[in-house]
């Protein structure tokens, strides 16, 4: 039943999302948001990855490879998360910032 | 197999409706006398100061406690994930099974030991 | 085009619309606790996606971590550094115009690559739960992997933490 | 569609005779096989949403009424009696308070996330009650991963806590909203392992599969029975989703000693009626879910002649432990934050981690190991 969507919607959304996400991780000002706009293009990423999965496999029972690695970017993604965000509440202790501009100790 | 999910669809749309309805005859019933006294911020008695410069005072600042049983939340989270599909596997006769499974805890449990060894649970 | 095909298509750009409506509202709104409410909308939003892809266990991991674990990341890493964020004006650097450019551009070329090219359909249903499937082929397939992401999830708590220490 | 089973089991029966009849009547008018099909699914869906949606604040209502009465039994004294005969109309009274009592917002909140944090609270909530089976195939959904949906949606309430916080703009709010999501993503983990032992038992995420799983000796044969695993991981379940919804002993975020009323301090009126909804329905949803997956549901003797008997055996088992939660209220102190902390990382984390390795070497061992002596002594 699910098939009548074209493959195509899903890849545009994700192409959107991703587009979304870099603005988001260029144009932001406050470190948060530039890791919140990494986690958009992160999730369009992984849209692909399923629809790829549910439309191309040949067996999507047995073999999912597209979920699996779904799956994989998620941890890595959480992971990520974690430390970038560490990162952000170090500077902001020592520097009491975390505007992204500002952060800038390597430019000579 | 997509049926089951849109009747939690159904459920989604019907859960928001659900406290949105008191909220509205809530809205009607209730009388609406709001005067300057009753709208300060409850300090239980003692008169806030918020001087004007920076009227973020009422942020106090955090240890960084809260920050690390995040961290610890995010990888034992990520471990479940990896245990759900684990624990429904088909192949579940084989000793490799337990093995596995075995593999991933230590290191996870190693982890734990290490974040406990630099008491990183103590509620500073 | 009989019934079900044009409920399935409504219910897409019904779930499209929201998602994108949510992340232009994560990236453009000026507050970050609010932008991080619109993420959330977003990973809801991406969740409806993969349950209308059929990936039943990605989209329960997708609403079990990413908003029970990373949103609360970042909303903690928010409150964190709440101090100083009324102070400064607008949310965006000085060169968000060429940004915004750049990035339609390139929206535009992958819309227009992804319309050209031919997409295989394979189209065969998933008439079963797929998660013992899956789980069967993390452990045999992908075992190493496997066994890496706690390696990797130890590096990571080891990292933060010693960053984040006091 | 004959009188026996009808009798046997109502409501499921009612069920199929509606939809029967439907379906009947739109073919008969003429309308198209499949979307008769859609329309009788969305008509049934709608149905049963109602029931459920109807059934929830009234168990509720009847759990406060419940909860007042042990307690103050406990305290030997009596409970609501005024209201009604014995009390019954109580919880109404309750509910009209909410309505009527103005709504108090402090100036300089931020008033969007301030009243959607109520609403947030309730959603999941009542979005889990579709995954619980009241009765034998009486669940409004059966999703092949019950279990985990219901984990996503109880992660899904730390949002609503740090809303409540952040939305207040006021400091007690704040730090008791930040403790509040502390404590729960801290007992977190160990509820959504515990919950992962019945799942590895009956080799199924589904809750009725769970269910099904644990009909051995005459319909006895719950998973609490399975003597070194069963008892240790359903303490730990409760102990850890009792934390988790801030209930007492654990209810340290709204400790009125310290915090004022932790992060529901700037909330009145409605808006505190729908946290005070959120916490009931969430101890009822507790309850339920802990006697299906450890006590078997609607398991019991004779549930296999007459089906009807499952909606007593459910319910039976789930206000009892509903009581057991309201005995917590009763008798025991609110410990410390560190001694919380502690309690939950230090000491349920290691036992459940323990629990599912032990639980997975006993299940390799009888299934593998005796199967395959039996391969070979046959």
């Amino acid at each position: 039943m699910i098939l009548q969507i074209p493959l195509v919607y899903y890849l545009i959304l994700a192409a959107a999302l991703f587009c979304i996400g870099l603005f988001g991780a260029l144009s932001r000002r406050n470190a948060i948001a530039v890791l919140m706009g990494i986690e958009l293009m992160l999730n369009a990423v992984n849209i692909n990855l399923v629809a790829f999965w549910r439309y191309g496999s040949p067996d999507p029972i047995a073999d999912q490879a597209g979920v699996v690695f779904a799956l994989f970017v998620i941890t890595l993604a959480a992971a990520e998360a974690a430390v970038g965000l560490a990162l952000v509440i170090a500077i902001y202790r020592s520097r009491d910032t975390v505007n992204v501009e500002e952060i800038d100790l390597l430019k000579w | 197999m997509l049926e089951r999910y849109a009747l939690i669809g159904l459920f989604a749309f019907a859960a928001v409706t659900f406290p949105i309805v008191p909220l509205i005859l809530a809205f009607l019933f209730r009388p609406k006398k709001p005067t300057r006294l009753k709208q300060s911020t409850y300090e239980c008695g003692i008169e806030i100061q918020n001087e004007a410069p920076e009227a973020e005072s009422i942020w106090v600042q955090f240890r960084v406690q809260y920050y690390i049983y995040a961290i610890l939340f995010v990888v034992f989270d990520i471990e479940v994930v990896f245990v759900y599909p684990w624990a429904v596997a088909t192949n579940q006769m084989s000793a490799f099974w337990v093995i596995e499974m075995a593999i991933f805890m230590l290191i996870l449990v190693g982890a734990l030991a290490y974040a406990w060894r630099k008491n990183l649970l103590e509620w500073v | 085009m009989e019934l079900t095909a044009i409920i399935a298509q409504l219910v897409f750009f019904v779930v499209a619309v929201l998602t994108l409506a949510a992340a232009f509202l994560t990236v453009l709104v000026r507050n970050v606790f609010h932008a991080a409410l619109a993420l959330v909308g977003t990973f809801f939003g991406v969740a409806a996606i993969y349950l209308m892809l059929e990936a039943e266990f990605l989209a329960i991991v997708q609403v079990l971590i990413y908003i029970g674990a990373i949103a609360v990341l970042i909303l903690f890493a928010v409150m964190l550094t709440r101090g100083m964020m009324q102070s400064q004006e607008s949310g965006t650097n000085k060169q968000w115009a060429w940004a915004a450019l750049a990035i339609a551009v390139l929206f535009l070329g992958l819309f227009i690559l992804i319309l050209q090219v031919p997409w295989v359909h394979s189209g065969t249903a998933v008439y079963t739960d797929t998660t013992p499937y899956l789980g069967t082929e993390l452990l045999t397939t992908y075992l190493l992997p496997f066994e890496v992401v706690s390696v990797l999830l130890l590096a990571a708590l080891i990292g933060a933490f010693i960053i984040a220490r006091e | 569609m004959d009188i026996f089973s009808f009798i046997f089991n109502p409501f499921v029966g009612l069920y199929n005779l509606i939809r029967d009849g439907l379906t009947q009547l739109l073919l008969a008018a003429g309308v198209p096989a499949d979307t008769t099909r859609l329309i009788v699914f969305f008509i049934m869906g709608l149905l049963v949403v109602t029931v459920v949606l109807i059934l929830a604040p009234v168990m509720m209502m009847y759990i406060t009424l419940l909860e007042r009465k042990v307690v103050a039994r406990m305290q030997d004294r009596v409970g609501p009696n005024r209201v009604g005969p014995l009390g019954l109309l109580q919880p109404i009274a309750d509910m009209i308070k909410f309505m009527v009592k103005e709504d108090i917002v402090p100036e300089g909140v931020d008033r969007p996330v301030h009243l959607l944090a109520p609403i947030i609270a309730v959603v999941p909530v009542v979005m889990s009650f579709a995954i619980i089976q009241f009765g034998v195939g009486m669940g409004a959904v059966d999703l092949n991963l019950g279990l985990l949906f219901l984990l996503a949606m109880g992660s899904v309430a730390t949002i609503s806590v740090f809303m409540a916080g952040f939305g207040s703009h006021n400091k007690f709010a704040l730090i008791g909203g930040m403790r509040a999501a502390a404590q729960i993503i801290s007992y977190e983990i160990p509820q959504i392992l515990a919950v992962a032992v019945p799942v590895l038992l009956a080799g199924s995420i589904s809750l009725s599969q769970v269910i099904q799983a644990q009909s051995g000796a005459f319909g006895l044969g719950w998973f609490f029975w399975y003597i070194p695993v069963g008892p240790i991981a359903f303490f730990v379940y409760l102990l850890a989703a009792t934390a988790e919804i801030n209930r007492v002993p654990f209810d340290l975020p709204e400790a009125e000693s310290e915090l004022v009323a932790g992060y529901h301090t700037e909330y009145s009126g409605m808006k505190f009626g729908l946290f005070y909804l959120a916490e009931f329905l969430n101890t009822f949803l507790i309850s339920a879910i802990g006697a299906s997956i450890f006590f078997g549901g609607w398991q019991g003797p004779f549930v296999q002649q007459i089906p009807a008997l499952g909606i007593l055996y459910f319910f039976g088992k789930t206000i009892l432990l509903i009581i057991v939660q309201l005995w917590f209220r009763g008798a025991l102190p609110r410990i410390r934050v560190d001694q919380l902390m502690n309690f939950g990382w230090k000491r349920l984390v290691p036992i459940t981690l323990a629990l599912i390795l032990f639980t997975a070497a006993f299940l390799w061992f009888y299934r593998g190991v005796l199967l395959f002596l039996k391969g070979y002594g046959g």
